[in-house]
């Protein structure tokens, strides 16, 4: 597979969707470990419409798609999660604008201006303790992959392999944005919560879409 | 979980439609973005806009009216409201002299405020400004890179930088008085008992029945240390000099003290406490010229108070004292 | 036990002072026999006096301001103050027009209001009338012969007949008022918690987590069952139509509400219930001129409320609206 | 002992005024049960008084005494107990007013106008569950006595007796005054605090004072 078609798209963030719905408590009881508890439930919130809306979505081509998921996220969800998130979605609706197929190269400009639309609200750097130290390892890898020619399957695993690799990261990171820097040192020691979800999401794409 | 609501789900909807209903000659409410706006918008003066997450009742929806906020946004139970919700406010209280902002500082309201006045000034060319509150010596900056958190000083900014705009001063100058309180006022703030958020239905942390968070945050965030309970006297005096080691006060100083319950706090314990503090404030010859004493920015149910002492020059003290009419303070 | 107190025998005389402090510019504190006082005394007028045992704050020095009461008599906690300490508030508030007790129907309050309005009247003359407020409808007058108790729709006989008094009606008009205002009031409550007592350190009454006291009285009396928990559609449902099954309200009446928080109840959830208060007494044509949402008469820390309903005629609706300004109610 | 002097009867107050701090937590548990709990901390509070005044009392008489008493009571006891104690010692000073020496049937009259005093102000009956069952049947086998010439100690052993028999009946009647009658039939089945310290306070005079 080498390339993305706007129904693949839709049926990735389908998968995407129903992850998050399934996954709400556990990412509430992640937030709650060194954040506030409400991490899954305002992404669930958000992920619910984005799922009655994928339905009958009438955008034209990716970077509508992408747009329009911002717009609602922006809408529905609140916290820091409604604004990073429908930031880096309209991000990457900016990046994939006209686009009716995702090449591998293109899904790496989509990650990196999601990474950048969030950088642009929360100001946060790799090693912050956020979900970037899941993200940013992960559209590394797909730079790698694309210049080495790996279809899109096989650089999903490697995205994959990296986001788990970089949430599992977060553990040992004090954090230095969100929340969970008022805990200080004692953030130490547990992982953050949306760096988890990210791992959790690759891997559900992948399993689900790409294997 | 022992609460009087109808489910989790709808606390918020049913907040608002009461608290509208109840002072429905003040305030109206746009259901869908869940925003209280003052019943007669006055597009001459710059409006004023607050918000957050719900919970903090009766922050910030009851100080919507003449004299201090144009319009509350009120996100679930302690999460920011969204970027549309903030925008959907900003656009109905649009002026001709512009928009102010008070926003408390932590990371949700200060990405979801920022990226809607972004879109109003981008998308609407509205003139909108920002402040944002950060009276929280709990948490000291050396700790973190976010900043201190905005707690119960933020009422003093509705009050002053509302009186500032009532007056027919243009946006810059709103903005630099709601700046002056904010850089002269400081809050400190414990906890006997956790709050519970509906949708979670159990306790936010545990706690002994001899022991208090000292420091707590007005979400239930974890304080500066877990300390033994102790007397008004000792609460008040390490209370007192915690705020003045960070904001030194001279001898002969006019201040403004709020003394804020958390919910839970029967309004006796808050008279007591402020005895207290009143007392400590005398024999340092700091003048209490206004006070504040009851539940103005609360925690749900947490059981617990927080101090805070705003520094007042001639120019504070006149607007602190101007006519106020909201449904939660009037003066 | 977790309350911010110094200690439990010092609860009272500290919060007194903490709250003459904080209100200085409306009352001030005889401190022995505390009673706090209106700050200008106006013999000229009819003088309210009020009072009971302490516990209920903001009740009942909170409403000591012009257009309210002129004095409030602090008793311990939940206990009637004194013959002495209600005789010293009488002669202090002396007037021309005479003096009149608003007396929550409870034995011992009876009992010290009466025999020092007996002393003030045999030994030094003074006139005196006295009402009793007995708006619970929580206990019936069958099962008992002390008659029924008086709880928050006492705030509603502060407010009315303070605004009488202010306009220099004579003591019996004054009186007239306030027994009407008493007549047309009805009250009931329910507890999600107990209070606890300083003295006592412990809770007054057990209670499960999903189970209230409905009925409860505001010293923690037992109310009339031990129920499950409900939503707060049902809770509205179920008290209002207590209320109205005593003092049945015609379709297209005025009627005044107190949405009456007991102490630990957050604001939020008072609104929530006030919302569901609201919509049955819509549904019923029944018509909410007037409404107070918040702590008026509290039970300590307990966590619960009440819905006070006051039917309404022209004379009740102007006195009601007049303007009154004292530290805890401003019109 | 057919006569108690001045100073005999200040004895007596004494050892009543211990017994009530002896006693005040057992006073406020037992009012716990079927009032508010403060019964114990009230009383005490007065007789804390009382008992400092008492040893530079300057009464000259037993009335004086009394009455000065009762202005105690009414000046420093809030609840029911100030104001049903406080006239109640009022209206034995009327009684005993000018009085050096107390004889039974003087101690007789001045139980009864203990009792009449707390009746103007409380509106309370025999059966009524309240202080007075135990005071009236003891009023009562002190006129007997007197009309039978028995001497004051053994007319106090049956007056002691009495109240702890009508202290005993509390618990089968069902309270009509004061704040046990919120609790309806759930008064039923415990003693009437106030009776119950009648009898202990009796109890406490008849063996320190009289044996
Ligand atoms: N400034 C930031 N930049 C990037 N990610 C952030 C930032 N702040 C928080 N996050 C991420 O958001 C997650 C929490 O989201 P959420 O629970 O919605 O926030 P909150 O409750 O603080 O408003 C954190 O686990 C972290 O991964
Ligand atoms: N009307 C009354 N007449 C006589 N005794 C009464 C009356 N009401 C109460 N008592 C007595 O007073 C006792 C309670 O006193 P106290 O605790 O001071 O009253 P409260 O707490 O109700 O003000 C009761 O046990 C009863 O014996
Ligand atoms: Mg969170
Ligand atoms: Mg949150
Ligand atoms: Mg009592
Ligand atoms: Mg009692």
């Amino acid at each position: 597979m080498n390339t993305l078609t706007l129904e693949d798209v839709k049926k990735i963030l389908d998968i995407t969707a129903d992850t998050v719905l399934e996954n709400e408590k556990h990412f509430c009881d992640l937030d709650a470990v060194t954040g506030d508890g409400d991490f899954g439930m305002t992404l669930a919130k958000g992920f619910k419409v984005i799922k009655a809306e994928l339905e009958d979505s009438d955008s034209e081509d990716v970077g509508g798609l992408m747009k329009a998921i911002g717009m609602t996220m922006l809408e529905t969800c609140g916290g820091a999660t409604g604004s990073l998130w429908g930031t880096g979605f309209r991000a990457m609706g900016k990046s994939a604008r006209g686009k009716q197929e995702i090449a591998l190269s293109d899904l790496h400009e989509m990650a990196t201006s999601f990474i950048g639309g969030m950088q642009k609200v929360g100001g946060a750097e790799l090693g912050d303790k956020t979900l970037l130290d899941a993200l940013i390892p992960a559209s590394e890898t797909m730079a790698k992959d694309a210049g080495n020619g790996l279809d899109i399957a096989a650089a999903m695993k490697n995205a994959c392999d990296a986001a788990a690799e970089g949430a599992e990261k977060t553990k040992e990171m004090k954090a230095r944005k969100g929340r969970a820097t008022y805990l200080g040192e004692r953030s130490i020691g547990h992982p953050d919560a949306g760096a988890e979800a990210i791992s959790i999401l690759f891997k559900a794409v992948n399993d689900k879409f790409f294997c | 979980m022992k609460k009087i609501i109808n489910t989790p789900e709808t606390v918020v909807d049913d907040m608002c439609s009461g608290f509208v209903r109840a002072h429905k000659d003040y305030v109206s409410l746009n259901e869908k973005y869940r925003v209280i706006y003052r019943k007669e918008i006055n597009t001459k003066k710059v409006n004023l806009i607050s918000g957050g997450g719900s919970g903090h009742e009766p922050s910030h929806a009851g100080f919507v009216g003449r004299g201090m906020l144009d319009g509350a946004v009120c996100g679930d139970v302690f999460a920011s409201p969204s970027v549309m919700q903030i925008y959907n406010a900003i656009t109905k209280l649009e002026s001709d002299k512009g928009v102010l902002l008070v926003i408390k500082n932590y990371s949700g309201d200060v990405m979801n405020f920022d990226g809607a006045a972004d879109m109003a000034e981008e998308d609407d060319d509205i003139k909108v400004e920002k402040v944002y509150v950060n009276d929280d010596v709990a948490v000291t900056d050396s700790l973190y890179t976010v900043g201190r958190r905005g707690v119960a000083g933020t009422v003093f900014v509705h009050k002053i930088a509302g009186a500032m705009a009532e007056t027919g001063a243009e946006l810059s100058e709103v903005k630099a008085v709601a700046e002056k309180v904010i850089a002269n006022v400081r809050t400190m703030g414990f906890a006997l008992t956790s709050c519970t958020v509906p949708a979670k239905g159990e306790p936010t942390f545990d706690i002994e029945d001899g022991d208090m968070e000292y420091g707590v945050g007005i979400h239930g965030e974890p304080g500066v240390s877990r300390d033994k309970t102790v007397s008004a006297a000792e609460l008040a005096g390490r209370t007192v000099k915690r705020i003045l080691e960070d904001m030194p006060i001279e001898r002969g100083s006019d201040v403004a003290v709020l003394l804020n319950g958390l919910g839970g706090t029967p309004v006796q314990e808050l008279y007591i406490l402020y005895n207290e503090v009143a007392d400590i404030l005398e024999n340092a010859s700091i003048n209490i010229y206004f006070n504040l004493v009851g539940n103005y920015m609360t925690s749900l149910d947490m059981a617990g108070a927080s101090v805070s002492i705003l520094k007042l020059d001639g120019q504070l003290k006149q607007l602190l004292t101007a006519e106020a009419d909201t449904p939660a303070l009037k003066i």
